[in-house]
């Protein structure tokens, strides 16, 4: 039974499905409701038998190759390999695909009759098979191609809605980004197959004894800028905030919960499958860049009050994050502490997971606001908790999650990335002490900062009272929207709570992976569900936590009710108004909530507060507007100025093409003699 | 004995929270030359509180019913997962990362109840509290984090429970100690950080985001920023200064253990009344500075420990 | 045989729009004879590929190489052939040309692509110079079509600048004859002949004319910095035309300079063609790649485009190896995926009235079929899967990092420059909102058909090659 | 004896003549000396018809002769008349700076590493370095002169000195292909100058700077 869904012909079914709804939904011409379910149908479908696929792949422990297809070329070879990491991209995958579908389903109505559905439906089963494909190819030239085709299907799902010249700046930005990164790894992989003569993943493998370490250090940089470019570390994360929003939202929450993963997963395959043994200084360069990019992604994040680009920098956070335990994990491996290793990627990996979780999730419940007010501004929300009270229970969920607030999974990943770097901290020289400090205190930095944004996110957009005339014509959104939000929400819960088996089985999927058969456990689950690691170094029990933390509030509450005081009459009246009426315009802000922190740190923002006072007729100015604005000192000072030398020497180039026909011909007799001065 | 010991554990904190405001609001009336409110003066607060109706903002959402229960829970769990006189029973919740988030989840309720009115007040009031909470947090682990490197464990109640300390580490355990003792000014927004005491705009945190409480909602949050108090100075009494634990659940051993508990709680307590008596309020952008020099004593410290 | 039906049939078209007054006749004459040329031209290819060489009379000898282009230029042709005439006639609607003209532009066509056939498939150097030299004479004529001041400059410094370069490519080939020993070298000198004396060759003048070779020829492939003409005449010539001169006459002129390139490399070793070739072609990449970014107009862009590509192909056959095979994918993909291009710009000048950039927004919704087709030949050009440049690009790079690391770096640098700005131009085209003068909707089909198969086409051959047209491909690479 | 003053002659009329063309100033005179410089290379070709004596290099000498030295300076003589350019535009480089150049050109060729070429046959080497100095100084001459009908002569004397290397070179091929050459040459012919009155009906001059519409 197992054996014959975890076989190449369920691979095949798996993306003939998609491929099925991709064309099938352009074939439907103009019948836009027909293009939309079927679009959605057919990826739920292929999501949950990836579902079934991956999992009994990982439950019957078969892993296989698919080999052959080999097309007319040379070295480029359709062949597939499915282990226990690409098993677990896949349920990763398609946990996310399977309810941001569910959730398309209501969005997708509201592109009826303006932009093309049936183009819709052909990109996003197509960016689903091609992701799907990038976790389970094994050859260069295949993966570089699944690699392109999915950057290039997300690309025109982020222009879909092409008529805002904004998405198509982001879109062009983007692609544009993502190309010269993937120019990087590419080279990457020629060097590999210069070396080995094959793409093959495990040819490459079995040659890198023989490679030698400048050869892998090349390697190593080349891929983990061009990787990293598609995670959307800091500094190449620029197209990231731009992207991201402008996609459709439940693109936007598989691009931010799924596809950037696809630089982690290949990280971990190159890093930890590939090249080993790997020198120190990756994983130490992997923990510097992760502790940068989650203490400057959320800082981004806290100054920006656009809803979606503000998730967006909380995805760069989050990968600094997962950074921080990949790094962890590869120093540990070059300092041969295979266990601590193992426990490291565990909490990489289950952080991974965490977030295209909560991630999804949340770009989810900001597409839902976002559809029902008609904007994505923070600073014209506000209570949108009274006319979508859902959204807001599951928004609410989200950001406690992605906050790493018990009871939810978030919590679990963060305190299991902890846990590694205090390992790291007391293992090793000072260097390697030092250095997992430094991640140990961005990430508790970041930690807090995120809670603070999210208090900024949850109540500017759903406290007090509303701030704007769409905010206040806010309805709840359809209950496709509201379902497919709600299944993510309970699985942050059930991760959560399941952590403890997930970590440990995370942690022997860690040994397949990095090929270490004999590195021992370091964490051990109790009777009672408690998961220790090390020998009561540290431990943690998710039903105990799970259950208190939900019985006390309530016990509280049950006792204050019915044993004190127990006829207390509650009424409602307006609030404390200092004897003013007070008015919407008197609530805080989101900027105005961040003011402090972005002051503080205004050294690492350049961020700038700056009063436009209106001309005083009279003795008291009419009114003063105070801005806050931070410099994107990336665009400005890097990228801006690599785009304007490629435009000068464009421009300075053109001369060539003077119009006067002498100069053409003088250029022949220039070429034809010094070709005949040097050639000869 | 186990079962008394459990119950202990647990009731402990709410029951003596409040005396301990009481104390420390007792002493700065001294100082002052002020004859001062009783000790038990909190208790009948919060039994006054309980007792009073309540009035709810029209624009409050269930956010705003909900977050008391939630805030005192919190502290409830905290304060029966952090070591108070013994250091051989413990929960699967006593770990050092676990109580922080713990704590924060309490913070993040408490601010978002601060928002949900739409009073101006609440609005800055949990702007700033999530902008020091932001700040402290890491301060709060690093502080912790020199014990953890000393003692190989996370674990509150192990490092309560490790008696053996070599003198070289010391200095390194009194640094951080300091340090901590700030992260516990700023958690329970005490003066250089916030007034208890006052409802002045300019100044108040944690007081802005209660204006909008009443009745038995207010009594719950007071009791819970009391609970909170006890919690810290708990943790920095038995963590840094890890003396006179019940090793053992014998009455006697644990009768001593209370009592020394307390006194070493006294010392704190008189410690933050003296304080809070002889300085000022620092300015709000001047605080990241202290707080930043309060992290760098972590890291002297952590550096001191091999 | 089959290429004595090529040509008869060319030639019957060609009095057939000579003689005929019905449009419609002409229009079928033509097309007919392009399918009858392409069928037997894989006819060719198929023998060819199984047989070797094929050299039915001692005018003709068709090898490998000569034998996938003589099919590529035809099935060019034919598709140029189907779109000419409803652009003429959509064109001829607008006033913009007298509906007479359509029987000038086919006549041109016909005798245009046989000349190219006759050149590529001369067994005698001296002849292919010829009949390369007369399509330079009916190329102006198609570049001046519509007599208007631009495009009689744009045909003029065609003319010129081709002229000299095929007088430098003639000196070259005759400096290549007077290697051979006298008795040989007079009467008729053919490829195999200098081939089969080669060893004995005197090595500098054999440089010298190589060098001569490969600027003159490498005027008519339009390699920098002899490529002046290449975007005055793309831009001006009709989109049909411009189609046949980047996807015939460009592989032509390229195959001829591979021809004398294999003799040179017997006679002096392969180390110095690769370095010309490679000088060349990295030249050609930078700056067509550089003119990207700021390029005004969209017909220009695509001239700049195939320069580009030239040199990559170039830079192929300069790096060797893989980068052979690589280099004639290339040829391959390029001639489809441009004419395309050239075709669908052709509908945009149509919809828009102009091939400046900054007026023609928003073509998605204006034109859906059409600016889909040209946004994906964009890219497909600019090398993103699922077409084959992807690959043939990746080969190139990886053939050019085993032994000119430099080189292949700074190609790699500008292919992605050159991705920069082809995109922008590409997006800017493309997406935003059409203006509002411009009602939304395609021309006839028969605009659309040509440049979607042939993209079809394209694509199909960016997976699956036909087995004759892959073991040519694997023969040419060895014989090059 | 008589030979080789023949042969001093005959090229040096066709290098002179090269040069001349960047001098004139009248377009009439321009293409009378073309004619004097394809006459010259007709002499050279009837002088290898006496050697040969096969009836179709005579056929190859009288079809140049007819093409080059006849139809060509007539066509050009009419069209001149026709569009009444009497005088050449002036070229970039003047007079002084123009001979400069092409001293610089002709001295380049005697350089050692045209040796190979100039020593094909090394009786000949003084003939043949003229032939390919006239060759340089004709491509030079398309690209410093503004006058589409020097541009046009340029590449016809080009083409001339191209054929006197080959003679020199002792390069006698099937007389077939000299004809099919020709053909070239003469088509060539009637587009260029189609092309140059094309050009004076549309833009109004024969200044072909005046063309810079197409540009980047």
């Amino acid at each position: 039974m197992l054996a014959s869904i975890v076989s190449p012909s369920g691979l095949i079914i798996l993306f003939s499905i998609f491929g099925i709804g991709g064309i099938g939904t352009t074939l439907l011409r103009g019948n836009n409701r027909a293009q939309n379910l079927w679009a959605h149908i057919f990826s739920i479908t292929g999501a949950l038998w990836g579902l079934i696929f991956a999992a009994s792949a990982l439950i019957s422990n078969r892993e296989f190759y698919v080999n052959g297809l080999a097309t007319s070329f040379p070295f480029l070879s359709l062949s597939f390999h499915i282990d226990k990491l690409s098993s677990l991209f896949i349920i990763i995958i398609c946990l996310s695909v399977l309810f941001c579908s569910i959730y398309g389903i209501g969005y997708v109505k509201s592109f009826y009759g303006r932009y093309n559905v049936g183009n819709y439906g052909f990109f996003y089963n197509l960016f689903i098979a091609a992701m799907l494909a990038v976790v389970t190819s094994s050859n260069g030239i295949l993966f570089l191609f699944a690699w392109e085709i999915m950057s290039l299907a997300s690309y025109f799902l982020v222009v879909y809605e092409r008529h805002d010249h904004k998405n198509v700046k982001a879109g062009y930005l983007y692609l544009i980004m993502t190309h010269a990164a993937t120019a990087l790894i590419t080279l990457a992989f020629i060097l590999l197959f210069n070396h080995a003569h094959s793409f093959d993943f495990n040819t490459i493998r079995a040659s890198v004894p023989s490679m030698s370490m400048a050869l892998k250090n090349i390697v190593f940089l080349l891929a983990f800028v061009g990787f990293g470019t598609k995670a959307g570390i800091i500094p190449f994360h620029i197209w990231l905030p731009a992207a991201h929003p402008a996609a459709p939202s439940h693109v936007s929450a598989l691009m931010s919960g799924v596809m950037i993963k696809t630089g982690i997963y290949m990280m971990i395959r190159l890093f930890l499958g590939i090249l080993l043994p790997i020198p120190l200084w990756w994983g130490l360069t992997l923990i510097i860049v992760g502790s940068i990019s989650c203490v400057l992604g959320v800082l981004y994040a806290l100054t920006e009050h656009d809803i979606k680009r503000l998730l967006a920098y909380h995805s760069i956070e989050n990968i600094g994050i997962i950074l921080l335990g990949l790094g962890g994990a590869m120093v540990f491996y070059s300092l041969h502490l295979p266990t601590l290793m193992l426990l490291s990627l565990a909490a990489a990996l289950f952080h991974t997971w965490n977030h295209a979780t909560f991630k999804s999730l949340l770009f989810l419940a900001a597409g839902s606001v976002a559809l029902a007010t008609g904007t994505k501004n923070i600073e014209k929300y506000g209570g949108l908790i009274k006319s979508m009270p859902q959204t807001a229970i599951l928004f609410l969920i989200g950001a406690m999650a992605i906050s790493a607030l018990p009871p939810f999974n978030g919590f679990y990943s963060e305190w299991l990335t902890f846990q590694s770097l205090i390992h790291g901290v007391l293992s090793g020289d000072i260097l390697v002490k030092w250095v997992f400090l430094g991640g140990l205190v961005s990430l508790a930095l970041a930690g807090g900062l995120a809670l603070a944004c999210f208090v900024k996110a949850f109540g500017s957009t759903f406290l007090a009272r509303p701030r704007s005339v769409m905010a206040k014509g806010a309805k709840e959104v359809s209950i496709w929207m509201r379902s497919g939000m709600a299944g993510l929400a309970v699985l942050c819960l059930v991760l959560g709570v399941a952590s403890a088996y997930i970590i440990k089985s995370l942690e022997s999927l860690g040994r397949e992976i990095t090929a270490s058969p004999r590195a021992g456990l370091i964490t051990s689950v109790s009777s009672r569900q408690t998961l220790q690691i090390g020998h009561n170094f540290g431990s943690i029990s998710a039903p105990f936590i799970t259950v208190v933390a939900v019985a006390t509030p309530l016990l509280v509450w049950f006792v204050s009710r019915y044993f004190i005081n127990r006829h207390q009459k509650i009424t409602s009246s307006p609030t404390w108004d200092c004897g003013t009426d007070i008015t919407p315009r008197m609530e805080i802000t989101s900027t105005g909530f961040a003011r402090s922190l972005t002051m503080i740190f205004q050294p690492l923002l350049r961020s700038n507060l700056s009063y436009d006072t209106a001309p005083a007729g009279s003795l008291a100015p009419t009114s003063i507007v105070a801005t806050v604005g931070i410099v994107d000192i990336y665009k400005k000072y890097i990228y801006g100025r690599m785009y304007s030398l490629i435009n000068i020497l464009s421009i300075y180039f053109k001369k060539i093409q003077n119009g006067n026909i002498n100069a053409y011909i003088l250029y022949i007799l220039l070429a034809l003699i010094i070709a005949l001065a040097m050639g000869i | 004995m186990h079962i008394l010991a459990w119950a202990l554990q647990i009731l402990f904190v709410p029951l003596l929270a409040p005396l301990g405001v009481g104390i420390i609001n007792k002493i700065k009336a001294k100082v002052q030359r002020r004859q001062g409110a009783g000790l038990l003066q909190p208790y009948r607060d919060i039994r006054k509180l309980l007792h009073k109706d309540e009035v709810i903002s029209e624009d409050a959402s269930f956010i705003f019913n909900i977050a008391p229960y939630i805030v005192f829970g919190i502290t409830l769990i905290v304060g029966a997962s952090v070591p108070l006189f013994t250091s051989v029973i413990h929960l699967p919740s006593s770990d050092l990362i676990t109580v922080v988030l713990l704590l924060a989840t309490g913070t993040f309720f408490l601010a978002l109840a601060g928002m949900d009115t739409g009073s101006s007040f609440g609005g800055f009031g949990s702007s700033r509290e999530m902008t020091l909470s932001a700040l402290v947090e890491g301060l709060f682990i690093a502080s912790i984090l020199v014990l953890v490197i000393l003692h190989r464990t996370t674990n509150l109640y192990l490092i309560a429970g490790s008696v053996h300390l070599d003198y070289a580490d010391l200095i390194a355990v009194a640094l951080a100690g300091v340090s901590f003792f700030i992260v516990l000014l700023a958690e329970t927004n005490r003066f250089p950080f916030d007034n208890v005491d006052t409802h002045l705009e300019l100044t108040m945190i944690h007081e802005a985001m209660l204006l909008e409480y009443s009745g038995k909602k207010l009594a719950l949050m007071e009791w819970a920023s009391a609970n909170k108090l006890i919690i810290f100075a708990a943790m920095l009494v038995n963590l840094y200064f890890p003396v006179g634990l019940a090793s053992n659940l014998q009455f006697g051993t644990i009768a001593l253990a209370i009592t020394i508990f307390i006194a070493k709680l006294l010392v704190v307590y008189v410690a933050i009344a003296v304080l809070e008596s002889v300085i000022a309020k620092l300015r709000f952008f001047r605080l990241p500075g202290l707080l930043f020099t309060a992290f760098i004593l972590c890291l002297i410290a952590i550096g001191l420990v091999k | 045989m089959a290429l004595l039906i090529i040509i008869f049939s060319l030639v019957a078209a060609t009095i057939i729009c000579l003689v005929s007054k019905n449009v419609r006749s002409m229009v079928l004459a033509s097309t007919a004879a392009f399918g009858i040329s392409a069928a037997s031209a894989s006819l060719i290819a198929d023998k060819v590929a199984r047989h070797g060489d094929y050299a039915p009379f001692r005018f003709v000898q068709i090898n490998s190489l000569t034998a996938i282009v003589l099919l590529l230029i035809m099935i060019v042709g034919f598709f140029s052939a189907i779109y000419a005439y409803p652009y003429l006639a959509e064109e001829a609607n607008k006033k913009i040309i007298g509906r007479t003209r359509t029987k000038q532009l086919f006549i041109l066509l016909n005798v245009f692509m046989l000349l190219l056939v006759m050149a590529v498939t001369a067994s005698y150097p001296i002849l292919s110079w010829v009949f390369l030299e007369s399509t330079t004479l009916a190329g102006a004529f198609l570049i001046s079509f519509y007599n208007k001041p631009s495009t009689i400059e744009a045909a003029w410094k065609y003319l010129i600048i081709n002229s000299v370069g095929l007088l430098l490519a003639f000196f070259g080939t005759l400096l290549f004859i007077t290697n051979l020993p006298g008795s040989v070298s007079n009467g008729f000198v053919t490829w195999s002949i200098l081939g089969s004396f080669a060893p004995h060759f005197n090595t500098v003048i054999t440089k010298v004319a190589f060098i001569f070779i490969l600027i003159g020829y490498g005027t008519k492939v339009g390699l920098a910095p002899m490529h002046t003409w290449k975007p005055d005449a793309y831009s001006k010539a009709p989109a049909p035309i411009g189609a046949v001169f980047s996807g015939a006459l460009m592989p032509v002129a390229l195959v001829i300079i591979l021809k004398f390139r294999v003799i040179t490399d017997v006679a002096v070793g392969t180390s110095f063609s690769q370095h010309l070739l490679i000088a060349f072609g990295l030249l050609s990449v930078i700056v067509a790649a550089l003119s990207f970014i700021t390029v005004v107009n969209y017909k220009r862009m695509l001239g700049y485009s195939s320069i580009e590509q030239a040199g990559l192909i170039t830079l192929g056959f300069g790096f060797g190896g893989i980068g052979r095979y690589a280099a004639i994918l290339q040829i391959i993909y390029h001639s489809l995926i441009k004419s395309s291009l050239f075709f669908t710009s052709g509908n945009f000048l149509l919809k828009f009235h102009s091939s400046k950039i900054k007026v023609v927004r928003g073509a998605l919704s204006a034109l859906p079929i059409s600016a889909g087709l040209f946004l994906v030949g964009l890219l497909a050009v600019a090398g993103l899967p699922p077409f084959g440049i992807f690959i043939s690009e990746i080969m190139t790079i990886s053939s050019g990092l085993k032994h000119y690391i430099a080189y292949a770096l700074v190609a790699m640098v500008f292919i992605v420059i050159a991705f920069i700005g082809l995109f922008k131009q590409a997006s800017s085209l493309t997406l935003g909102e059409k203006p509002k003068d411009i009602k939304a909707g395609e021309g006839s089909r028969w605009l659309l058909f040509p440049p979607l198969a042939i993209l079809g086409l394209a694509l199909v051959l960016g997976f699956y090659m036909p087995p004759f047209l892959h073991t040519l491909i694997r023969q040419a690479v060895v014989s090059q | 004896m008589l030979k080789i003053h023949f042969f001093q002659v005959t090229v040096s009329v066709v290098f002179l003549s090269s040069i001349y063309f960047h001098l004139a100033k009248r377009n009439i005179r321009i293409s009378m000396v073309y004619g004097l410089q394809s006459a010259g290379v007709v002499a050279l070709l009837f002088y290898s018809y006496l050697q040969k004596g096969s009836p179709l290099i005579l056929v190859v000498v009288l079809a140049t002769l007819a093409v080059k030295v006849i139809i060509a300076p007539t066509f050009f003589i009419r069209l001149i008349n026709r569009h009444k350019f009497k005088f050449a535009v002036d070229p970039h480089v003047k007079m002084a700076l123009g001979l400069a150049i092409i001293g610089l050109i002709s001295g380049l060729v005697t350089l050692h590493i045209f040796s190979p070429l100039t020593t094909i046959i090394p009786a000949n080497q003084t003939y043949l370095t003229l032939a390919l100095a006239s060759m340089l100084i004709s491509v030079f001459l398309i690209a410093n002169h503004k006058d589409a009908l020097s541009q046009i002569v340029g590449i016809l004397s080009l083409e001339n000195s191209i054929v006197v290397f080959a003679i020199f070179a002792g390069l006698d091929q099937s007389s077939i292909l000299d004809l099919g050459i020709l053909f070239d040459i003469f088509v060539w012919l009637f587009v260029a100058i189609a092309f140059i009155s094309m050009m004076y009906r549309h833009i109004g001059s024969i200044d072909v700077t005046r063309m810079k519409r197409l540009k980047d």
